[in-house]
């Protein structure tokens, strides 16, 4: 019996993969879950449960199961089950809320077949249904997609290479999945999330490790086969071991960004915002938290570098970190008076503790009075739903991490929404933003997105909805028994060898 | 006349102060480590060698040289200085712990002592208060009341409060027995003066000691704290959060836990062994059977 | 009185010390204790060391065991037992010499005895070590002993803990370890002091038995003359770590030869009453009916005082005697009113302050003041004495600059110097410090003096100074004394009326001369006929008088 | 006796009334809400608040704490708010690390420390007494997590003689368990050792001091017979008290070694879900740690008069 043992990146305690966006539950729900359809190696959607033909129009998807589907309860995949699966996420998730929109009629013609009518065309409809991040559209057994979108499920029947092993399975400290015999795997070899999801081993546990230092040591030892998030601090300390791999996985980077509240003082004026941003320099945020260049660099996109509609434009300052005198400037026109700004930093979440101490600094160097306030990260997520005043238990700025591939679309990218009170945490009220994304929908040709997103970016930093503090990539380590392990932004352990 | 004013206030019973003659080598050695530590975290803003909050994230955990004799952190922040500010905090959560828990615990053990009433209810509470894992207690405080200075002392400092009323009740209820108790009844004493000029001087030597104790245990704490996640923030360094943070870098910059950890452990000794030789000092009883 | 007068010029020599000199070892250089001492003690002979406190009574009998403390080391001299020298042997050899050829019977049978372990095990223990008995043996052996020293039941006594038996039946056990070899010498530390007198007069009259029986050399040590002149062959002074002067019983309390001896003799008091004073009719306390019981504690109740009833007038002096537990020292914090009593009148000066509540208490209070048994403990250490003695003048108002003068000057009148007001009271005697203690009561010019064991924790001479004081301030002052005492000498040598309690009852109440002359009750009697030496007058180094032997003149 | 045994464990209740009032108090009226967490980073203020409804935080507090109360007093401790997993399942699972670790310790740290503490009195003063001294401020003045990291360093990467992390139950044969229980335990011992050590020299040196030691010696016993039959047994009601209150230290302690060495126990368990505002399960672990120190104590009060015959009930 071959056993991998992993520590991925967090301890897994939610098994609902549309209830939350956390990145371990949507792991998770790639073990035990099959997609409808998939992306590849180079983020195209490709057949995976299905394929698909689209009607000359453009507005009506018509998708197929294959054969062989099973649940790990033995029963067969329908289109009903699909459907199901399809509704519950439309729900809960960004992009599918934008088709159900636009859906004019969702239906089983018969077992096996899938029509989603659309009322006018979308170019985005595969690569959302495909999507690997956020909330993929897993498939679910009908009764189980049953339940209500804002209650958790509590029947973990899949449809996925995985079964999970529920006897073994303990909150926030390890979980076990077994290999699904009965799966069937596509003929095609796997390429990124598609292909065929053939599984080598027969067991998969991913074990968390709280302190991170711990599992490197174990990794040394042998005890663990893969660690998915390798601090690249402590890289010296399995670089000279030719029995451990150190290595990036494709897409997985990070982009770090700072969020100001756009409705307390100060930085509801929109020229201290920009003094912010002119007073930050990306390279010693990235610095401390990474410490190694060859993790990090410089970006000034919003929707991030090498993305299909990532633009640096009018991003020097923070890339060459040359706005110092700049920020000064801002701030005395603005008539700063010196209003401290409540930043919220954690201290138990590793990869976000040491941003604000360094983005605080840099403020500081250019006038602002900054009352860094330490908490833990629960407290912040809550703490940051608050609309009240900063000095009522409200904040001014805090930072957090996105994986590029989420914030790459501007539809999306949750910093981009301009709609008051309904929008992500910061609040701003910002129409301009609004109809950029309406009009980005709304095209197809890539050039043409491409203009938009370099109008969005332009706009994205003038408004200051955020401040990109650059990308980052946390390699992942594994024992050199561990082979073919595919090459994706999310760690999938079908496909991979262990070598006794 | 003015001996009565000065009587439990000095805390030598006996009438004799206590010496540095008196004491032990060892505890004179702690004595001297301990005063280097104060003096030196005291001037520490003037002496230090750079601004302990000063980042420069792209010369980080750099190796000692002349600029940053014990190197710098993961901040590219100067490790010497850091020690040395962090030294401050780090002993006034230290002193401000025991003294608050000291204060509180010897009122609510001088009611519980005194006032039988009192009694049943306070001691229920401490019991209560004792049965919750401190440090579990303190992560919650923290959590609750965000991770500052003063959360983090409130949080060390409740879980000692239970264990200084029940020496000071201790100590109360055996003392109201001693004869010089009643006599000063008997001289038509009223309650307070009994209390407090009678009764309070008994809990000194004990209370000494037990403050010791508390005040290495809550500069430990603290460390703790920092470890599992709720402790100050890395503005405000701490012996706790330098070693916390340098946790990370364990095997790779051992310097960023072990110099911290030196002086802490150093201090801790100290404190620790001049409590045991004031108390040694302090009970009469003690010195005479030369523990 | 008779004294034992047996010969051992010829008997075998037990234990012989040689010039021996003891210092202490502390890091400030050694301060010698004993200078150079020589004793020795013949097989049967029973040796009575005698001399105040911390003359060094105990080294010596320490040093013969070879269990001085770590601080004390032994500098020159010899002990010799049986030919062997004590101080030249290993642990080893020494271990298997205590309890075979040396036993020890210590002062406080409760603390000297394992509190968590069965005492018949510890006597067992003894012939575990040294002998290769089994244990079925073994236990025969002890019951045998146990029966020896006359103790009830043996088997439950055998299966008993300490705290399960009286004091008497401790010191036996006590007696019973140390004798269930067979030493050659047995050396007693105070062995009695702990229990009263009946129950010392059993033990005396034991350990006598059982040194015929088994031709036992004792070594005792007391402060007390009358156990002296009660079972000594030899006596042996000791004063300032030096042997002053020893010989056979009679002639050293007869004709002692040194100053020191003789001083130490005058200071015992006479079992005579006093003679009678003139009475008075100025009534300060009339206590009646009064009743005290102990609440709940667990399931029983402790009926401590019953009904007891008496009078005390101004110049007069009422002693109040008993056995240990028979409720004096109830009886006198009743009256203070540091307890409340259960029932019964307490009229201090005609006004009944029984019922009062501590505020309504307060001003009656300077009347009434207390001195307790153990003056350290009832002076608060960290105070000094100029603290002390104002501070009750203070709480009623004195301004204290005046108070200090009225110390300054009760100070003298007490005999200490003027100085001593800014002294702690670590820094004086134990008869210092009671002299202080009865200072601080005076301050308070009070009318009414209770004097709760003042004495018991003196030794003799000092013990005659502070009785003295207590005179005199009487004789000034016109205090009416309560006096309560466990000692018939101490009753008789200052009591114009006296008390006896047991169990809580009063069984007599009258005129010294009277109760303690020719007592009623049998109990009392019982009490006075076990007050050791009885029928000697130490102060005049004579007999008594027959006509003056307590309790025995008017049926003689 | 058995009066008192009852009397004693109804004594119990009211205390542990009083910690779980305190423990409920304390944690609602803490900042940040477990909503959050089941939402996640893209949840909108609106989903927060439909989420906090349906988990029954929007209710009044006093209503809130006898729900829990009553479900608390049928045996139900409830559900995880973000695992949904039962919390006495989760307890369970995660006890028994816990708990051998904690016993292990106490078993190592009391064959170690009290023979130190003897030792100490005995030859008091001497190099060993020193020695021991040292030892004991010592296992104080150090963090738990640098004691186990050097552990960690020398035993099982440079040595190689245990895992690095891991836990095996016991179940799983006794040698499985040692080799990742050893490490931990030893972590912990360092402190309790210290605490025993020192509290077992003090209170043999009390009772050195006593007479009937004196007695003992005077009746030619070895000085084995003498510190182990005369003084250990009278020494042992205060060492036990200390062995009892210093459970709650060992708690403190394993939330740290739990964390170093990777073990899935309770400590860890309660740092998370306080972390993660998991009420139930937060209440739920105070309230069974507090309870079992609590236990230990009354087992330990108890126990007393096999020690000390004094002491009766
Ligand atoms: N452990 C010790 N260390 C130093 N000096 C001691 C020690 N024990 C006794 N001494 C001193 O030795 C002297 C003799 O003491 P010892 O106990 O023999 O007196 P004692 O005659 O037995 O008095 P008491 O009648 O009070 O029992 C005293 O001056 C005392 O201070
Ligand atoms: N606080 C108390 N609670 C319960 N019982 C008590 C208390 N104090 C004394 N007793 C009991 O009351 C009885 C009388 O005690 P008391 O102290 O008055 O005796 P005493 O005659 O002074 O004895 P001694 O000569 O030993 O001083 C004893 O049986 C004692 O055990
Ligand atoms: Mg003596
Ligand atoms: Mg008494
Ligand atoms: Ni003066």
């Amino acid at each position: 019996e071959v056993t991998v043992n992993s520590v991925m990146q967090s301890g897994l305690r939610i098994l609902d993969p549309v209830i939350t966006t956390t990145f371990i539950t949507r792991y998770h729900g790639f073990m035990i879950y099959d997609t409808l359809i998939a992306q590849d190696a180079a983020l195209e959607p490709r057949p995976q449960m299905a394929d698909w033909t689209v009607s000359e129009d453009g507005r009506r998807y018509t998708f197929r199961l294959r054969d062989g589907l099973k649940f790990h309860d033995g029963a067969e995949v329908t289109s009903a089950d699909v459907v199901s699966s399809i509704r519950r996420w439309g729900q809960k998730d960004a992009g599918g809320q934008v088709i159900f929109e636009r859906t004019e009629a969702l239906e089983t013609p018969d077992a096996r077949t899938i029509v989603w009518t659309l009322r006018r065309p979308m170019p985005s409809m595969l690569a959302i249904l495909s999507k690997q991040s956020s909330l993929p559209l897993f498939i679910m057994p009908a009764r189980v997609a049953a339940t209500p979108a804002d209650q958790a499920i509590t029947d973990y029947t899949g449809s996925g290479p995985f079964k999970l092993v529920t006897s073994e399975f303990r909150p926030g400290v390890s979980v076990t999945y077994e290999k699904f015999a009965d799966y069937q795997p596509r003929p095609e070899p796997a390429d990124g999330l598609a292909g065929g999801k053939v599984v080598n081993v027969d067991r998969v546990k991913w074990i968390n490790m709280p302190d991170i230092q711990t599992a490197v040591g174990a990794i040394s030892s042998g005890e663990i086969d893969y660690i998915e998030q390798m601090p690249v601090d402590l890289l010296p300390l399995v670089e000279g071991d030719p029995n451990v791999i150190v290595e990036n996985r494709a897409n997985s980077e990070m982009q770090i960004m700072a969020r100001m509240n756009f409705i307390h003082p100060p930085f509801d004026n929109p020229l201290i915002r920009q003094a912010a941003l002119e007073a930050v320099s990306q390279a010693p945020v990235l610095a401390a938290i990474v410490g190694d260049e060859r993790y990090y660099r410089t970006c000034g996109a919003v929707l991030g570098c090498d993305t299909p509609y990532g633009s640096e434009a009018e991003s020097a300052s923070l890339t060459e970190g040359s706005g110092l005198k700049k920020a000064k400037a801002l701030l005395k026109d603005a008539g700063y008076d010196g209003t401290p700004v409540v930043f919220l930093a954690p201290t138990d979440n590793a990869s976000l503790a040491t941003q604000p101490v360094t983005v605080a600094q840099m403020l500081r160097n250019a006038g602002f009075t900054v009352e860094l306030q330490s908490m833990d990260w629960q407290t912040l997520v809550s703490r940051r739903a608050s609309q009240a005043a900063p000095r009522d238990g409200g904040w001014n700025m805090f930072v957090t991490n996105w994986m590029v591939i989420d914030i790459a679309n501007p539809i999306t990218n949750a910093m981009l929404n301009g709609n008051g009170s309904d929008a992500w945490f910061g609040w701003p009220n910002d129409a301009v933003i609004e109809a950029l994304k309406a009009n980005f929908t709304d095209t197809e040709a890539l050039e043409d997105r491409r203009k938009i997103g370099a109008q969005i970016q332009s706009h994205a930093l003038d408004n200051v909805l955020e401040i990109p503090l650059g990308q980052y990539t946390l390699p992942q380590a594994r024992r050199a028994t561990i082979t073919e392990m595919i090459d994706a932004p999310t760690p999938v352990f079908w496909n991979l060898h262990k070598a006794e | 006349m003015t001996e009565i004013s000065k009587i439990g206030m000095e805390g030598a019973p006996l009438g004799r102060a206590p010496r540095i003659s008196q004491l032990g080598t060892a505890a004179k050695v702690a004595l001297a480590i301990l005063v280097a530590i104060l003096l030196l975290t005291a001037i520490a803003p003037w002496i230090a060698p750079h601004d302990p909050l000063l980042m420069d994230p792209l010369a980080r955990l750099k190796g000692p040289s002349l600029a940053h004799p014990l190197g710098t952190d993961n901040f590219g922040r100067d490790l010497l200085s850091r020690i040395m500010i962090g030294g401050r905090l780090s002993l006034m959560i230290g002193v401000a712990t025991a003294c608050i828990s000291v204060g509180l615990g010897l009122v609510l053990g001088l009611i519980a002592g005194f006032f039988r009433r009192a009694d049943a209810l306070i001691m229920r509470l401490m019991d209560a208060l004792m049965a919750i894992p401190s440090i579990l207690l303190a992560i919650a405080l923290v959590a609750l009341n965000g991770a500052s200075v003063g959360s983090v002392i409130a949080a060390i400092t409740l879980p000692e409060i239970p264990r200084v009323v029940r020496v000071v009740r201790a100590v109360i209820l055996s003392a109201r027995e001693e004869p010089y108790v009643e006599a000063a009844i008997s001289l038509g004493s009223r309650t307070p003066l009994i209390l407090f000029r009678h009764l309070l001087p008994n809990t000194l030597a004990p209370l000494i000691v037990q403050g010791t104790y508390i005040l290495a245990s809550a500069i430990l704490a603290e460390a703790v704290l920092s470890f599992l996640g709720a402790g100050v923030s890395t503005e405000t360094p701490t012996w706790g959060n330098i070693m916390a943070e340098g946790r990370m870098f364990f095997r790779i910059k051992p310097e960023l836990i072990l110099f911290p950890g030196l002086v802490l452990s150093l201090c801790i000794l100290s404190v620790n062994l001049l409590g045991d030789a004031a108390r040694d000092m302090l009970d009469p009883r003690l010195r005479k059977s030369a523990r | 009185m008779q004294f034992k007068s047996r010969s051992f010029d010829a008997a075998e020599t037990a234990v012989e010390i040689k010039g021996l000199e003891i210092a202490t070892v502390d890091a400030g250089g050694a301060k010698s204790v004993l200078h150079g001492i020589d004793l020795r003690i013949r097989k049967g002979e029973t040796v009575c060391l005698v001399g105040e406190s911390g003359s060094g009574k105990s080294v010596t009998s320490l040093a013969v065991m070879q269990l001085l403390p770590a601080s004390l080391a032994v500098a020159a001299g010899a002990i010799n037992l049986q030919g062997q020298n004590l101080l030249s042997l290993g642990p080893g050899q020494l271990r298997a010499l205590r309890a075979a050829h040396v036993a020890m019977i210590f002062q406080e049978p409760m603390t000297a005895l394992n509190p968590v372990l069965r005492v018949g095990d510890q006597i067992a223990e003894v012939l575990a070590i040294h002998t290769a008995l089994s244990p079925g043996a073994r236990r025969k052996r002890v019951l045998a002993i146990l029966d020896q020293v006359h103790l009830p039941d043996v088997e439950r006594v055998y299966r008993s803990y300490p705290h399960q038996l009286s004091g008497g039946q401790r010191q036996r056990i006590m007696i019973a370890m140390a004798l269930v070899l067979e030493p050659v010498l047995l050396i007693a530390d105070e062995p009695t002091t702990a229990l009263d007198v009946t129950t010392q007069k059993q033990i005396l009259t034991l350990i006598d038995e059982l040194q015929q029986k088994f031709g036992t050399a004792v070594l005792f040590i007391t402060h007390d003359m009358g156990v002296v002149a009660e079972i000594a062959d030899t006596v042996h002074v000791m004063r300032h770590g030096q042997m002053i002067e020893h010989g056979a019983v009679r002639p050293l309390l007869s004709a002692p030869r040194q100053d020191y001896t003789r001083h130490l003799l005058a200071a015992v008091p006479s079992l005579a009453p006093r003679p009678a004073r003139p009475p008075s009719h100025d009534i300060l306390l009339r206590v009646a009916g009064l009743d005290k019981r102990y609440g709940p504690t667990g399931s029983k109740l402790v009926h401590a005082v019953k009904d007891v009833g008496f009078t005390l007038s101004r110049g007069r002096t009422l002693g109040i005697v008993g056995e240990s537990g028979s409720g004096k020292s109830t009886l006198a914090r009743c009256i203070m009113r540091l307890i409340s009593p259960s029932a019964g009148r307490i009229e201090l000066m005609g006004t009944d302050i029984a019922p009062l509540s501590p505020r309504a208490l307060r001003p009656h209070r300077r009347k009434l003041q207390v001195v307790f048994q153990d003056p350290m403990r009832s002076l608060n250490p960290r105070w000094t004495i100029g603290d002390c003695l104002v501070e009750g003048p203070v709480n009623y108002g004195t301004p204290r600059a005046e108070a200090l003068k009225e110390a300054a000057r009760m100070i003298e009148i007490v005999g200490l110097p003027r100085d001593a007001l800014h002294r702690y009271p670590h820094m004086f005697s134990g008869g210092q410090r009671q002299r202080i203690a009865i200072a601080r009561a005076v301050m308070m010019k009070p009318d009414v003096l209770i004097a709760d064991e003042a004495v018991s924790a003196l030794d003799v001479s000092v013990q005659a100074q502070v009785l003295q004081l207590f005179d005199d301030l009487q004789a000034e002052l016109g205090l009416g004394i309560l006096f309560i005492t466990h000692d018939l000498r101490v009753a008789a040598q200052i009591c114009d009326d006296v008390l006896v309690m047991r169990h809580g009852e009063a069984l007599e109440y009258g005129a010294a001369g009277q109760v303690l002359g020719a007592p009623e009750h049998d109990y009392t009697r019982a009490l006075i006929e076990a007050a050791p030496g009885r029928g000697w007058d130490f102060r005049n180094f004579r007999p008594l008088p027959l006509r003056l032997q307590a309790g025995g003149l008017n049926e003689r | 006796m058995f009066g008192y045994m009852l009397r004693r464990a109804l004594a119990v209740l009211p205390v542990m009334m009083l910690v779980a009032l305190f423990v409920f108090l304390l944690l609602r009226l803490s900042p940040g809400d477990p909503a959050a967490i089941i939402a996640g980073d893209m949840a909108t203020p609106a989903q927060l608040a439909q989420i906090r409804e349906l988990m029954g935080l929007n209710q009044p507090l006093y209503l809130q704490f006898f729900i829990w109360l009553g479900d608390l007093l049928r045996g139900d401790l409830g559900v995880s708010l973000i695992s949904h997993t039962p919390v006495a399942q989760m307890i369970a699972d995660r006890i028994g690390p816990t708990l051998s670790i904690a016993l292990l310790t106490m078993l190592i740290s009391i064959l170690l420390a009290i023979p130190m503490g003897i030792l100490a009195a005995w030859r008091h003063r001497k190099l060993v007494d020193h020695l021991v001294m040292t030892f004991s401020v010592l296992g104080f003045s150090v963090p738990v997590f640098v004691t186990g990291y050097v552990f960690v360093l020398v035993f099982s990467l440079k040595l190689g003689w245990f895992p690095v992390q891991g836990f095996t139950p016991i179940s799983a044969g006794l040698w499985p368990f040692l080799k990742t229980a050893t490490l931990p335990a030893l972590t912990l011992t360092t402190i309790y050792v210290a605490l025993t050590a020192r509290m077992t020299r003090a209170n043999l040196l009390d009772v050195l001091g006593e007479d009937y030691i004196r007695t003992a010696r005077a009746k030619g016993g070895s000085e084995m017979r003498v510190l182990f039959r005369h003084a250990l047994k009278n020494a042992a009601v205060p060492i036990l008290t200390v062995i009892g209150t210093g459970f709650a230290l060992l708690i403190g302690g394993v939330v740290v070694t739990e964390t170093v060495f990777n073990i899935p126990g309770i400590g860890r368990l309660t740092v998370d879900a306080i972390l993660a505002r998991d009420y139930p399960v937060i209440q739920a672990v105070i309230l069974l740690t507090s309870f079992l120190y609590v236990l230990i104590n009354l087992i330990i009060d108890l126990s007393y008069s096999l020690f000390d015959p004094r002491i009766r009930y």
